[in-house]
């Protein structure tokens, strides 16, 4: 097996754990981290579809030149996305941290199940 | 032209943005001023492109990011949606700001960054033709939505808006995980490059393809994965809620319109399908609301649902698609928006709460404009909107998606003009504190929405033909609603005398009637306005809005007209009905019958124009798929007017709770309009001999029915204006069946009746409302021996039940005598039977009003009652004329229309021989019946009046029970409860049968609401599980299909 | 080579991740994320994208675990 | 109980999206042509050896103009969403900082200062740029927070850098669209010897920037967080 598929199935299989998490836990810190691990999920996949087998960073230092750069590296723009992606979802858990505590501070509880004042 | 970049918008706001997050007081100090600098050059920058690409000043704009080509680089476009878009994006993102004034300084320059880029986002969204990048950007969005949602203190909105970040978290990732594949499967992320793909396209991309629209359709918060939208609908600021609906809506719904591109037909289906149940059961679910915003909510998904199935209905190429969204997509956004501004100058939640809308008319203004441009009303680009989704919706043969729609729009005006009903009727509670900043950007959305109304009419084909000359005459009314009444009551007066005068030279017979009926009627029932005292706020508006309407009727050459003109009359006389005191409950009931009506009436256009060009109503006759289906629907909604059995439920609360003068308008003149519409569907249908036998058999024996029902329901009334009410069911009955019988003695009976009808209920309806009016009960049992208070009164009431009850001489002896020759002729013996015993019927309820209200006791307290105001007395005395004019020469009318008549039945005709009719049956001379009996009359008259001389007074109080002591005050009144042991033998037939069918109805589909709505449990979690119970469903449906 | 490790990278991210959803202590769990994502960046240098395993070495095991961390130290206060 | 494996089919059911995905996933041996077209020209056009960086900063400048708007609105929401109440604005219960930690990050925090900076100044030519050195420069202020826990001067300065490189950020994108081919368009400044510090036009200027004020928002959202740890609830 190649080295993509792995860290592929990888990939599905820790979005499907946060998923879980994310859907199965009352304790609204553990959903918050079952988000983060569904996220790094998406990460790694998209990581994983710029990889080609055995080609190099795509940094043009001397080890690769400038010739025939496009045989010799990995798919750049997957790179380029993942890192905006990661940005995000640092601001997306830590705008969801922040409403964690804020929830806390005025009902002192942790389980999303208390916060249904709201419905029908 | 030299145009600002699209960029300058994106860089100018984030840097003011990245400016506004610097330290220092001074700053906090001004940033709002910033803000709003900042939006006003956005929203200029969006109209300039708009104006220079709607008049082609200018081609598109292409911007190309860091100068490389796509799929390179991101690139903007700015073409002329894009303009469109941005532009009610920023129009909407400054008047929100101008509305959020004290709360966004309150909140100081954190809160005004987030909202700025808000707005950014939102216009690069719209902009962007790169998929990642439109990621970044919602993402951006959803941050600061997340953020904005927190502007409410507390912890419902704390709550709601960890619910959003939840869902929002799901789909992000799930629309993330589509664009990695669809990179992988097309090797571009720029849209237009993937769709030049489109062709090479393999399984994982049409997955991945899957992937991106359905998180943007979960954006939009599809029916029932929503909950968690719903709670932020309800815990935001209004400010903020407004935003949410009318702008992040549409930017959301332009990216799907964008990603479409990617769509293949199954997914296409899907997105219809989608936006259908989201409408339907967002809309079902909704009239069980009870909070403002919430319900708005609920509505708010509706509509977008709406426009998703409109994406996947029609198809993009159509040349009518755009109008048809950019219409209903207009009218959400200044509506919604509109209504959630008003929610918060409102405050309280409840929706009886806002009477408090009440006293402040211009604010009950926009309130009502809003609600009615979500309903789908005229003259709001809804109403066009929808029209033409119909027809296209038709042109492809797909009735079911016309029939889901319109039970969706049908839920959606049950909860809406429900509300509408509380704010106009109900007492207020509380005053309203209206700050400036708060109105400014209602009242521009109030206009906005009017404009779009006359904008979208004329994009749409033969909208051009819309005559806006009446709804201008009703502006000019409302602007004046501050001047006395009689000065309004002139102005209407000359506008009907002026519809009149233009309709009159074009119009052949059986239109003459018509507008005789519908404008000679108007004028004659304003009459009485000139007694009413004050203001009267808002009647003369809403009464030309009805006449304006009917004569729209009249003049209505093509389908659209006609149900424009439906429209408006419906609407003018739902405002007339609800002004009574008790009528909040009665005009909504008729509100839903005739919306119900007005529904059917339009899908049996749809069916109509199926496969015909043009849109005349000629085509009325010339239908090609399913006539039988189309004629009925018609009939139906026609019906649903003329208050046949099954439908009538609504008429008697609604005519007898109204005003003194707008009883008459509405039963004598308003009912007709109805028979117009049947008229004309006969008309369409071909002379005697037509396909549609068994519909005609059918509405024979309806019609024959409701006249039983209608005259039974009315001998058992105490009310007078009731039984009024009830009878005019009855005698809509006559006429229906009249018609139905599609004979040349048939039609001259119904025209008889029609005019009868017209006549002798103005009339009464005149005679008892002002008697209403002056002794402030409509109970009969606490009136009686009126007859020497009121002797002008008491005639008109006479000859008008004479007329009613077919005695001769007058007219409605001549309906009775055209009766039986057609009903003869005819052979509908059995039906003819049932009318003739409802007929019988009507002389015990005719006696039941003359004798209880006029003759037998005086009461105490009517002792010093004078006879009523001469503006009632006059128009009664004017029909008076008529009724005689018509009775001693019947001719002058029945000749010509009889000619007309004979193009459509030729056979079996009246003859007449100067004043002598003559059928096959026999003969009648009208004028000679008129003077014998008008000489016999005043002879016995005056032998009567001769004999009485000695004739003794009895003493008030003489008088006798028979040892029995009345245990209530009214069964001092002979009149009361006369006609009990009819009831032991007949009552069942007016038992609240149908009543308790409609309301079983009405139950099963709120508690089915309620039921449904329990999944919206409140758990922020459960809301996730729905996001993604909600994409495998879907799913997995999908991949069966691939 | 490369392989080996890149299996036994993967199944320590799983054990991980199942740590993380499954442990009843929140720090343990918080920790166990933190440490996905730190494998996570091992496996980034293995997919050739250093880029990527920088930013989720410092963003995704850092920063994020920090801010975690604030917050379950502020609840326990409370607490 | 039931309701979770309710949820673990519902997730199972999810994957089936994965497995379809998967099974249709094919290998790929080559770029895509995007790619290739950047490793072709993206030396010639845009002068970076990094090319993740060239298509961060340049090519798709855009995104990142978002990624950065996505961190600043973050911050300013739990700016203002935890802010302290005006009833709890006690003084913050001094908690006095170990002696080592006060010491170390003397030591430390210039060193990883100036190692964050190197990272995102040679963005263009190493691994690394903005967002790395940004977060490690953020790092070093949660070693200035743990050190010296009221710590409230440095932020208006945190404040005022993390706006003057937003700005300059966005000035640099407007400079690109009025003297070179479009909005963040790095060549207004000349591409240099390739391999350079100074190259890559105005590449390491923006990632500069970036850095810093990727690094003062991660600085701000953190400084945010602690406020809230020395308030009473």
């Amino acid at each position: 097996m190649a080295i993509e598929i792995i860290s592929l199935i990888t990939s599905f299989v820790l979005m499907l754990i946060g998923l879980y998490g994310l859907l199965s836990d009352k304790n609204i810190i553990k959903i918050i981290v079952g988000f983060s691990l569904f996220d790094t999920g998406t990460h790694i996949l998209i990581v994983t579809i710029g990889y080609l087998k055995g080609k190099t960073a795509p940094i043009l230092d001397n080890a690769v030149g400038l010739t025939d750069v496009s045989q010799k590296i990995v798919d750049p723009i997957p790179q380029a996305l993942v890192l905006t992606a990661i940005v995000i979802g640092l601001a997306v858990t830590a705008l969801m941290l922040a409403y964690a505590l804020k929830m806390y501070q005025a009902k002192k509880s942790l389980n999303i199940g208390d916060y249904k004042t709201l419905k029908w | 032209m030299d145009l600002i970049s699209p960029i300058y918008i994106i860089a100018v706001s984030l840097g003011t943005g990245f400016f506004m997050g610097m330290p220092g007081k001074n700053l906090q100090r001004i940033s709002f001023y910033l803000l709003m600098a900042v939006l006003l050059f956005n929203t200029a920058v969006s109209l300039q492109w708009l104006y220079a690409l709607a008049n082609q000043l200018t081609g598109p704009m292409q911007v190309f990011t860091a100068g490389f080509q796509p799929p390179f680089s991101i690139n903007l476009l700015m073409g002329l949606n894009e303009a469109v878009i941005t532009s009610m994006v920023n129009i909407a993102g400054l008047l929100g700001a101008v509305y959020m004034y004290s709360v966004l300084k309150k909140i100081g320059t954190g809160g005004q960054v987030v909202y700025l880029i808000l707005l950014i986002s939102l216009n690069v969204i719209v902009l962007s033709r790169d998929i990642f990048n439109i990621f970044v950007f919602l993402e951006v969005g959803s941050i600061a939505t997340a953020g904005l949602i927190i502007f409410q203190k507390g912890i419902k909105a704390v709550s709601a808006g960890f619910k959003y970040m939840l869902a929002s978290g799901v789909i992000a990732g799930l629309l993330l995980i589509g664009i990695i594949f669809i990179y992988r499967f097309t090797g571009s992320l720029n849209i237009d490059t993937i769709i030049q793909e489109n062709p090479v396209f393999k399984q994982g991309a049409l997955i991945s393809v899957f992937l991106i629209l359905i998180s943007v359709i979960l954006e939009l918060k599809p029916f029932p994965a929503n909950g968690w939208a719903l709670d932020v609908y309800q815990a935001s600021h209004p400010g903020f809620s407004a935003i949410l609906s009318s702008v992040i809506g549409t930017a959301n719904l332009y990216v799907l319109y964008k990603f479409s591109g990617l769509a293949s037909e199954t997914l296409f289906y899907y997105l219809s399908l989608i936006g259908l149940v989201t409408f339907v059961g967002s809309n079902l679910l909704g009239m069980n609301q009870d909070n403002a915003r919430r319900l708005l909510g609920y509505s708010s998904v509706g509509q977008i649902g709406l426009l998703v199935a409109v994406l996947g209905l029609i198809p993009q190429a159509n040349s009518n698609f755009k109008i048809i969204f950019f219409g209903l997509l207009i009218s959400h956004y200044f509506a919604k928006a509109g209504l959630f501004w008003i929610s918060g100058i409102v405050k309280k939640s409840g929706l009886k709460s806002w009477s408090a809308l009440r006293k402040k008319p211009v604010l009950l203004f926009l309130f009502i404009s809003f609600i009615l441009a979500l309903t789908g009303f005229p003259p709001f680009p809804s109403f066009f909107g929808k029209w033409q989704l119909v027809l296209e919706l038709s042109a492809q043969g797909n009735i079911a998606a016309i029939i889901a729609i319109l039970v969706g729009s049908f839920f959606e005006v049950v909860y809406l003009l429900r509300w509408a009903g509380y704010a106009i009727k109900l007492e207020p509670v509380s005053t309203l504190k209206i700050k400036w900043v708060k109105l400014i950007p209602v009242l521009l959305f109030g206009v906005g929405l009017y404009g779009a109304g006359y904008f979208v009419s004329q994009a749409i084909p033969y909208g051009n033909t819309i005559n806006f000359i009446p709804l201008a005459i009703v502006a000019v009314l409302l602007l004046l609603d501050f001047l006395p009444a009689y000065i309004k009551n002139i102005i209407s007066i000359s506008a009907t005398a002026w519809f009149a005068y233009l309709l009159f030279p074009d119009a052949g017979t059986l239109k003459i009637i018509f507008i005789v009926i519908f404008l000679v009627g108007g004028i004659l029932t304003l009459i009485p306005g000139f007694y009413m005292k004050g203001k009267r706020e808002g009647f003369y508006p809403s009464a030309m809005l009805m006449f304006g309407g009917l004569a729209q009727l009249i003049e209505a050459e093509n389908l659209l007209q006609f149900f424009f003109a439906w429209e408006i009359m419906t609407i003018g006389s739902y405002f007339l009905i609800i002004r009574g005191k008790k009528s909040m409950i009665h005009a909504f009931s008729y509100m839903l019958f005739s919306v119900g009506g007005a529904y059917l009436i339009l899908l049996a256009f749809g069916l109509v124009s199926m496969g015909n060009t043009g849109i005349g109503l000629e085509l009325l006759s010339q239908i090609k798929y399913y006539p039988g289906i189309a004629m009925a629907l018609l009939a139906v909604g026609f019906m649903t007017k003329t208050a046949s059995l099954g439908l009538h439920i609504w008429l008697p609360g609604a005519h007898g709770e109204a005003e003194s003068d707008v009883s008459p308008m509405v039963s004598a003149i308003l009912l007709k309009a109805g028979v117009f519409g049947l008229i004309l569907i006969m008309l369409a249908a071909g002379g005697e001999q037509n396909n549609y036998q068994w519909l005609f058999y059918t509405l024979g024996w309806i019609g024959a029915l409701t006249a039983l029902v209608g005259n039974l329901g009315a001998i058992f009334q105490e009310d007078a204006k009731r039984l009024l009410a009830y009878s005019s069911i009855g005698q809509l009955g006559y006429i229906l069946f009249a018609f139905s019988m599609m004979s040349h003695m048939g039609w001259l009976t119904g025209f008889t009746y029609t005019i009868n009808h017209f006549m002798f209920k103005a009339i009464l309806f005149l005679a008892i409302g002002a008697i209403v009016l002056k002794l402030k009960t409509h109970n009969m049992y606490e009136m009686g021996g009126l007859i020497k208070k009121m002797p002008f009164s008491f005639i008109a009431v006479l000859i008008g039940i004479i007329t009613l009850a077919g005695i001769p001489p007058l007219s409605g002896f001549g309906g009775k005598w055209l009766f039986y020759n057609a009903v003869i002729l005819k052979g509908w013996y059995f039906q003819g039977a049932i009318v003739f015993f409802a007929g019988t019927i009507a002389f015990l309820y005719c006696f039941k009003l003359i004798y209880s209200i006029f003759l037998g006791q005086l009461k105490d307290n009517h002792r010093n009652v004078t006879e009523v105001s001469f503006w009632f007395l006059l128009p009664q005395y004017i029909l008076i004329i008529g009724v005689m004019v018509f009775s001693a020469r019947p001719d002058i009318i029945l000749k010509p229309l009889g000619a007309t008549l004979s193009n459509i039945f030729p056979a079996e005709q009246l003859t007449w021989n100067g004043t002598t009719a003559l059928s096959k049956l026999g003969y009648w001379d009208a004028t000679t019946i008129f003077m014998v009996i008008g000489i016999m009359f005043v002879i016995l008259f005056g032998w009567l009046w001769f004999m009485s001389r000695k004739a003794q007074p009895v003493k008030q109080f003489n008088m006798v029970y028979s040892a029995e002591r009345p245990e209530r005050p009214e069964l001092t009144h002979l009149s009361h409860n006369i006609y009990a042991g009819y009831n032991k033998a007949l009552g069942f037939l007016v038992a609240p049968g149908i009543t308790a069918f409609w309301s079983y109805a009405t139950n099963f589909f709120e508690s089915a609401g309620n039921f449904i709505r329990r999944i919206y449990s409140g758990n922020g979690q459960s809301y996730a599980i729905h996001v993604v119970i909600y994409t495998v469903v879907v799913f997995i449906i999908y991949l069966s299909t691939i | 080579m490369n392989l080996i490790i890149v299996i036994v990278l993967c199944l320590l991210i799983v054990a991980m991740a199942v740590t993380a959803i499954m442990h009843k202590k929140l720090t343990i769990s918080v920790l166990a994320a933190g440490v996905v994502s730190l494998l996570a960046s091992v496996l980034y240098l293995l997919l050739a994208a250093p880029d990527v395993a920088m930013t989720e070495a410092a963003i995704g095991s850092g920063l994020s675990t920090i801010i975690f961390f604030y917050v379950l130290n502020k609840i326990r206060n409370v607490k | 109980m039931i309701r979770n494996f309710f949820i673990l089919i519902l997730v199972a059911a999810f994957a089936t999206i994965f497995a379809s995905l998967f099974l249709n996933y094919g290998s790929s041996e080559t770029l895509t042509p995007l790619a290739t077209y950047y490793a072709e020209n993206g030396a010639a056009e845009v002068g970076a050896p990094n090319l993740v960086t060239s298509i961060v900063v340049t090519y798709r400048g855009f995104d990142t103009l978002g990624e950065v708007t996505i961190l600043f609105v973050v911050a300013s929401v739990i700016g203002f969403f935890l802010k302290k109440t005006k009833h709890n604005n006690e003084e913050p219960a001094k908690r006095e900082s170990s002696e080592i930690i006060v010491t170390a990050s003397k030591v430390l925090v210039p060193i990883i200062i100036v190692l964050g900076i190197y990272v995102f100044i040679n963005g263009h030519l190493t691994p690394g740029g903005g967002f790395q050195g940004g977060s490690i420069v953020a790092t070093a202020f949660i070693m200035l927070l743990m050190a010296n826990p009221a710590f409230e001067i440095n932020h208006r300065i945190v404040h005022a850098v993390e706006s003057i490189s937003g700005i300059g950020f966005v000035l640099m994108g407007v400079f690109g669209l009025l003297l070179a081919g479009g909005f963040l368009d790095n060549r207004f400044l000349p591409l240099g010897t390739f391999g350079n510090i100074f190259s890559a036009g105005a590449i390491p200027v923006i990632y500069s920037l970036i850095g810093l004020k990727v690094g003062s928002e991660m600085s701000n959202i953190l400084s945010n967080f602690q406020a809230v740890q020395n308030e009473k609830m």
